[in-house]
């Protein structure tokens, strides 16, 4: 690793001045899994490191209204084991659990996962279903920026060279609503997908139709990819399992997948569809039931 | 420019002056002496080097050791006193969960943490607190069985 | 990794001709270009970055056209090195063109694009997806800048 | 029955609380005085001239001590087998492969020579490159080596092949592909090396073979062997990926020369990922002729072997190969053709199982397929044709003990195979088994197979055992102590083994071809029956009765028919001290029966032979191809268990590392390139990928083996991968042909079967 040095700014004003004096070479830094094996590797060398971790009000998880509101230092494991998260939106803790190895969940934080922006990132795409927003702080003030929007390519996010990321803020289900992450790996545990699909449905009432519905892959495109063809074919009606399988088979259409030493193009391709079959499918059983 | 950094290892406190670069793993083993826990990959995929921290498992090799300032680690080196075993490090010794050894303190590490915070885990639980360790020896058959046969046992 | 297509342009094949040879006017169309400068007619030093999220490469390289067959056919190759990230890179670029008529030319291309060191090791596939998407820029660019646009999109 | 105390019980091994405490020192964490930090400065290129190479600037970096390129090594060639030799420490004018080693450098720390090596200037003039062994065998294919890339061709016949399959009513022709695999030994391989102003050469290294390895650089260096000093400390992990020198420890050495001063290189993960050692991969096209009712004709296997950029173990492989086809069920025909072929990429090496994992991939998922032909019971047709004690294969491989049949009657049972078999749904059961060497070979390091002990007793009764076998985790220190406290009455506890540095231990070929326990064990054995005999007599002087009516049991030895009458064994070996006489044994054990292969037959014979079938239950997603791994069972005729809790561990481990083989691993390369450089992406399997592994061992009693015992290091992970296709055939129908058994494989096969 190239000598850096570690500065500790006490507010985020503070942060978004120093990136702005350092630019590029700059990095923000949080729980730093991320960022210390890029720099182990020597692929990012920064002079300087903010360390947020001194900086107070960013390490949370609370209930605002009808939302939970999640801190920019708050780790994985924190979410993951959290009992509100668990009572208000369960399959934030189950996607979460998906995530590396618990040594990993304690110290990672999921606004750095974000900001990393990896294709292959298990929160980017259950976020977008689950319609969160992310709250972002720099010098120009604040703003709020909606997931889908944030990455904007491979390991390339909305941010501006001096903006960071403060919050992360998700609404909780309606009744009879369901979400589901699913992730498609070649091992039972510490693996990249080589599809993640999130899917929110909700019913208009139980057993009821379609009023709504996200769709998202993660793993497959450059940025999490929104399906919002299926999600129109699904929209306004009664889903049933033929309706499921139709739409699944659509699915692929709209994306072009990558292909990489995890799997070809063509074997996401056909996974998209069966996963996005599966997820619609535990997503619906899910509103049926009204478990998260 | 070095910093300086008070923190408590396996009880005992230390104040360092440390380079902002290096690892908590670095400074556990080269300036503590404390090699029990080992580099392995260095990228955080293997678990050689899990080590306790305020109460959690971490892999060290990731960390930077600043982040340890005034906190607490154990490392396996913590685990025994004199001659007397952790019940985990016996069950390790007793059940033939140890070959070659070299991820034995990172797995044992683990295991710790995760009995601390949950005295009687399943077996999958066990299995999803060791997802990040890894053996190539073993099959894992044998750990898994010592670390459930101390979540058997009353006393710990 | 070749890295090859056609697409057309609204211009006749020597108007086509004296862009593709102005390599400050390619250069222009390169979206990761830095700077230029003429060694002389045949020889430049041209220096590219590309960022992908935190990894950001910069080449300094020495390109020189190896081939020149006017109005026809253009081969260029060049050599760079980022010392700052231990890798190299080197492309030759093959380009044909062809009269389709006399407003409209089709320009071939064919490169060989090689990264070695340590970024090839740890981001070969992507760095082929974002080779392929940054050529697609380039060839983009071109065509509108050579004439109006009106060929087919690659 | 068992009248032993110490032989087949269920202990702890003995270097257990060292490590499970932390005290135990592997290499990295070694500290010698003065010790510098060696990197080295690796090919970019798959295959390149070398135009020219500068130093100079990171020779006047501050806190540099040492630089080295290939004019400092010039002249020198590595191989395990000295006279195919074509790896240069660092290269001289060419490179080969991605990582071939070019300049390196010691320096006050790892940092400082890392920036060094930034600043060492290299031309190149890039080649093309090859990196198919099928290409590169064709004309005008690209030169690796200036004598071609073909690095042998090996050409075998026993019996009359070709009369064989005439007279065949079945002729089953098929091609199987198996990949790169990596040892992933947790520990990275790594160096200590100090050539010292006394001229001695200490060598701290993560080894499998401490004494061949010292002669190897003795002979390299042209030293005298007693000035080489090599220290094989606690190991994580070998597997056969320390079986031979690698280039960093001379690069270490012409470093440690410069600075006068000891050089400690470790491999990165990187490193270890795209310079390591790997299993060959081979392209093998297996004929196999049968009659209607399964008795088997003949064979005739053809393997390209993937030999990498340099010579390793490749050709000694490929030729095991050829042994390994004619042996493994009843087979009075054989015909054996094989190439080893240079190509771009990173060389092979030895590795659990030496050749024998890729060629019972091909035989045994032949025999699924075979009888599914025939409509027979694959169970059926492998008891029909098993191997049996007494047996001479047409090679002339002479069957001391087997239990293969008793293997494949007990996986069966035990999986459930009756129940099971062909049933419906997407859950199937597979069985392969195995045959392979239990107590090493004569193939390396001359013509001996040799394992010598030390044994010396101490006043209280106490012994140190000095071996030159190399604990490398698979619990040898462990097994000799057993016998040796066995034999001299003694418990586990009062035996301290020595093992690993090469200045205080006896000759010993190493940790190898399953051969611990059977040679070194042997040896152990006859180091102890050596001191008892002395134990006795002194014994016999006390108590005043013959040495025959003594017994050595529970620390004392005692009057058979009057156990009252006794001497503690530490009061003997006091009697014995005061007397002036030193209570030491010895023990060396050659294997009698075997030779060097023949030039001509390629047979030198083989010690003992151990057996194995596993049965393996698997539920495929249809839409997915994802396998699940649901039970899996692995019995072993081991002879007889010296320590069961050793030997389930070598089961379990090698069973969890096979199907890694069968179903994920595997480098993939893009132009020579490694993709996956790293667990990420190269998939070992973790924890919960792990079935619970069913070991069953039974017990043939080998004539030649200590207490019965034959090795079992390497047949755990031999059958895997065919059981598993097996499996995967049962209950999807279909045939996977190529290593690993990819979810993508399975479902690409299942859609064109529609």
């Amino acid at each position: 690793m190239k000598r850096f040095e570690i500065l500790d700014p006490n507010s985020i004003e503070e942060t978004c001045e120093l990136l702005a004096r350092y630019g590029e070479e700059a990095k923000v830094y949080a729980g730093g899994t991320a960022l210390v094996k890029l720099m182990k590797k020597r692929l990012v060398h920064p002079s300087f490191l903010l360390d947020l971790k001194g900086i107070q009000g960013l390490h949370f998880i609370r209930e605002e209204e009808d939302r939970l509101t999640i801190g920019a230092l708050s780790t994985l494991r924190e979410i993951e084991t959290s009992p509100l998260v668990r009572q208000r939106i369960g399959v934030l803790g189950e996607m979460i659990h998906t995530i590396g190895s618990v040594q990993i969940r304690n110290v990672g934080t999921l606004a750095g996962n974000l900001c990393l922006a990896d294709p292959a990132s298990d929160p980017a795409p259950l976020l977008i279903a689950l319609r969160a927003n992310l709250k972002v702080a720099g010098s120009g003030g604040k703003r709020t920026i909606p997931p889908e929007e944030f990455f904007s390519d491979f390991y390339e996010t909305a941010l501006l060279p001096e903006e960071i990321l403060e919050a992360i803020e998700i609404p909780f289900l309606p009744q009879h609503s369901g979400a589901v992450y699913l992730k498609h790996t070649m091992r039972e545990a510490f693996d990249l997908g080589v599809v993640g699909v999130a899917v929110r449905l909700d019913l208009e009432r139980k057993d009821g139709m379609c009023s709504d519905v996200r769709i998202v892959l993660g793993g497959v495109t450059s940025t999490p990819a929104r399906l919002q063809k299926v999600e129109a074919l699904l929209k306004g009606k009664w889903i049933d399992e033929s309706l499921i399988a139709r739409v699944a088979m659509t699915a692929s259409g709209e994306v072009d997948p990558i292909q990489d030493v995890r799997a070809s193009a063509e074997y996401r391709r056909e996974m998209i569809e069966v996963f996005v079959e599966r997820g619609i499918k535990n997503a619906l059983e899910r509103a049926k039931g009204g478990v998260s | 420019m070095k910093r300086q950094l008070e923190l408590k290892v396996n009880g005992l406190g230390y104040s360092l002056e440390v380079d902002p670069h290096r690892t908590l793993l670095e400074v556990i083993r080269d300036d503590l002496g404390l090699t029990g826990t080992k580099l392995g990959c260095g990228g955080g995929e293997c678990g050689a080097c899990t080590v306790i921290l305020d109460g959690k498992a971490v892999k060290s090799c990731l960390m930077l050791a600043l982040d340890a300032r005034g906190k607490e680690v154990w490392t396996i080196e913590g685990l025994s006193r004199g001659q007397a075993l952790h019940l985990l490090q016996q069950a390790f010794v007793e059940r033939g969960a140890i070959q070659c050894g070299f991820c034995t303190s990172g797995m044992i590490m683990a295991s710790k943490a995760l009995l601390d915070e949950n005295p009687r885990p399943s077996e999958q639980e066990v299995k999803d607190s060791l997802a990040g360790n890894l053996c190539r020896c073993t099959g894992y058959v044998k750990i898994i069985e010592a670390v459930l046969s101390v979540t058997n046992t009353e006393k710990r | 990794m070749i890295i090859d297509g056609e697409f057309r342009v609204d211009a006749p094949i020597q108007q086509a001709w004296d862009f593709l040879t102005d390599m400050q006017k390619v250069a222009s169309c390169v979206p990761s270009f830095e700077k230029i400068e003429v060694l002389n007619d045949q020889s430049f030093a041209i220096t590219v970055s590309q960022k992908v999220g935190p990894i950001a490469v910069t080449f300094e390289t020495q390109t020189h056209f190896t081939e020149v067959i006017p109005p026809n056919r253009l081969v260029a190759s060049g050599r760079g090195k980022d010392t700052k990230m231990g890798s190299s890179f080197e492309l030759t670029n093959e380009i044909d063109l062809l009269p389709v008529s006399e407003k409209e030319t089709l320009v071939r291309y064919k490169a060989d694009v090689k990264i070695n060191g340590r970024l090839a090791s740890v981001g070969k596939s992507l760095i082929k997806i974002v080779a392929k998407r940054e050529v697609g820029k380039v060839v983009e660019l071109i065509q509108e800048k050579i004439g109006g646009f009106s060929g087919e999109k690659v | 029955m068992d009248e032993y105390s110490v032989i087949g019980k269920r202990l702890p091994r003995i270097d257990a609380i060292e490590k499970a405490t932390g005290t135990a020192k592997y290499l990295g964490d070694l500290k010698i005085p003065g010790m510098l930090y060696g990197k080295i400065l690796r090919s970019p290129y798959a295959h390149a001239k070398i135009l020219r190479v500068d130093t100079s600037k990171a020779e006047s970096l501050k806190g540099v001590r040492a630089v080295v390129t290939g004019k400092d090594t010039q002249g020198l060639l590595l191989c395990v087998i000295p006279h195919l030799a074509n790896k240069t420490p660092l290269a001289e004018d060419r490179v080969r492969f991605i990582g071939d080693e070019i300049a390196a450098v010691a320096a006050d720390s790892e940092e400082i020579a890392e920036e060094a090596l930034d600043l060492i200037e290299v031309e190149y003039e890039e080649l093309p490159g090859v990196f198919d062994p099928l290409e590169a065998m064709k004309p005008g294919a690209v030169k690796i080596h200036e004598k071609g890339n073909v690095a042998i061709h090996i050409s075998r016949a026993y019996g009359d092949v070709d009369k064989a399959f005439q007279e065949s009513d079945y002729v089953f022709e098929d091609r199987f592909e198996t990949q790169a695999q990596l040892h992933c030994c947790l520990e990275p391989h790594g160096c200590i090396v100090h050539f010292d102003r006394l001229g001695t050469l200490t060598v701290w290294i993560t080894t499998q073979v401490p004494h061949p390895y010292r002669k190897m650089l003795a002979d390299l260096l042209k030293m005298p062997m007693n000035k080489v000093r090599v220290i094989k400390v606690f190991m994580g992990g070998g597997f056969g990926g320390r079986f031979e020198m690698d280039p960093m420890e001379i690069i270490a050495y012409f470093l440690s020369r410069k600075a006068e001063r000891p050089v400690r290189i470790i491999n990165t993960q990187d490193e270890q990922f795209t310079t390591g050692r790997t299993r060959y991969p081979m392209v093998i096209n297996i004929k196999t002729g049968v009659k209607k009712d399964g008795t088997m004709l003949a064979r005739e296997v053809k393997v390209v072997t993937d030999n990498g950029a340099y010579n390793s173990h490749g050709i000694t492989i490929t030729m095991g190969v050829g042994t390994k086809c004619t042996y493994l069920w009843s087979l009075p025909n054989v015909r054996y053709e094989a190439d080893v072929v240079f190509t771009n990429k990173v060389y092979g090496g030895a590795f659990r199982g030496y050749g024998n994992p890729q060629i019972t991939f091909a035989i045994e998922s032949q025999m699924d397929m075979i009888s599914e032909k025939l409509g027979m019971d694959v169970k059926d047709l492998c008891l029909k044709n098993a191997n049996y004690g007494g047996q001479v294969t047409c090679m002339g491989h002479k069957v001391t003990s087997c239990a293969l049949k008793d293997c494949i009657e007990k996986a069966a049972e035990t999986v459930g195979w009756k129940e099971k078999r062909r049933t419906q749904g997407d859950r199937g059961v597979g069985m392969a088994s195995l045959m392979h060497t239990g107590g090493g070979v004569r193939l390396l390091f001359g013509d001996c197979n040799l394992s010598d002990v030390f044994i010396k007793m101490n006043n209280d009764g106490t012994i140190d055992l000095a071996s030159g076998m190399a604990e490398i985790g698979q619990g040898s220190d462990t097994a000799l102590a057993q016998i040796a406290a066995e034999e001299l009455g003694i418990k586990v506890s009062d035996v301290n083994v020595i093992t690993g540095d090469t200045w205080t231990t006896p000759q010993c070929l190493g940790a190898w071809g399953s051969r611990e326990l059977f040679v070194a064990g042997n040896a152990a054995k006859k180091a102890a029956l050596d001191l008892k005999q002395k134990l006795l007599e002194e014994a016999s002087r006390m108590l005043g009765v013959g040495v025959e009516e003594l017994v050595a049991k529970d620390r004392k030895v005692s009057v058979r028919a009057n156990p009252e009458k006794s001497a503690s064994i530490a009061q003997v070996a006091t009697a014995c001290y005061n007397r002036g006489r030193i209570l030491a044994g010895r023990g060396c054990y050659d294997d009698p029966t075997t030779y060097i292969p023949d030039a001509n037959t390629g047979y030198g014979g083989v010690p003992t032979y151990a057996f194995g079938t596993h049965a393996i239950e698997v539920e495929v997603d249809r839409k997915t191809g994802r396998v699940k791994v649901l039970n899996y069972v692995a019995v072993h005729d081991v002879g007889k268990v010296i320590n069961p809790l050793l030997a389930e561990g070598q089961i379990e481990g090698a069973g969890l590392q096979g199907l890694g083989y069968a179903l994920s691993e595997g480098l993939a390369w893009e132009e020579g390139i490694v993709l996956n450089p790293n667990f990420q992406d190269y998939r070992i399997f973790y924890i919960n990928d792990t079935p619970r592994i069913k070991s069953v061992m039974i017990e043939s009693g080998d004539p030649d083996g200590p207490y019965g015992a034959k090795g079992l290091g390497e047949p755990g992970m031999v059958p895997t991968a065919a059981a598993i296709a097996n499996a995967i055939y049962d209950a999807v129908g279909v045939r996977i042909k190529s290593l690993p058994i990819t979810p993508e494989k399975i479902l690409m096969a299942l859609k064109e079967k529609g």
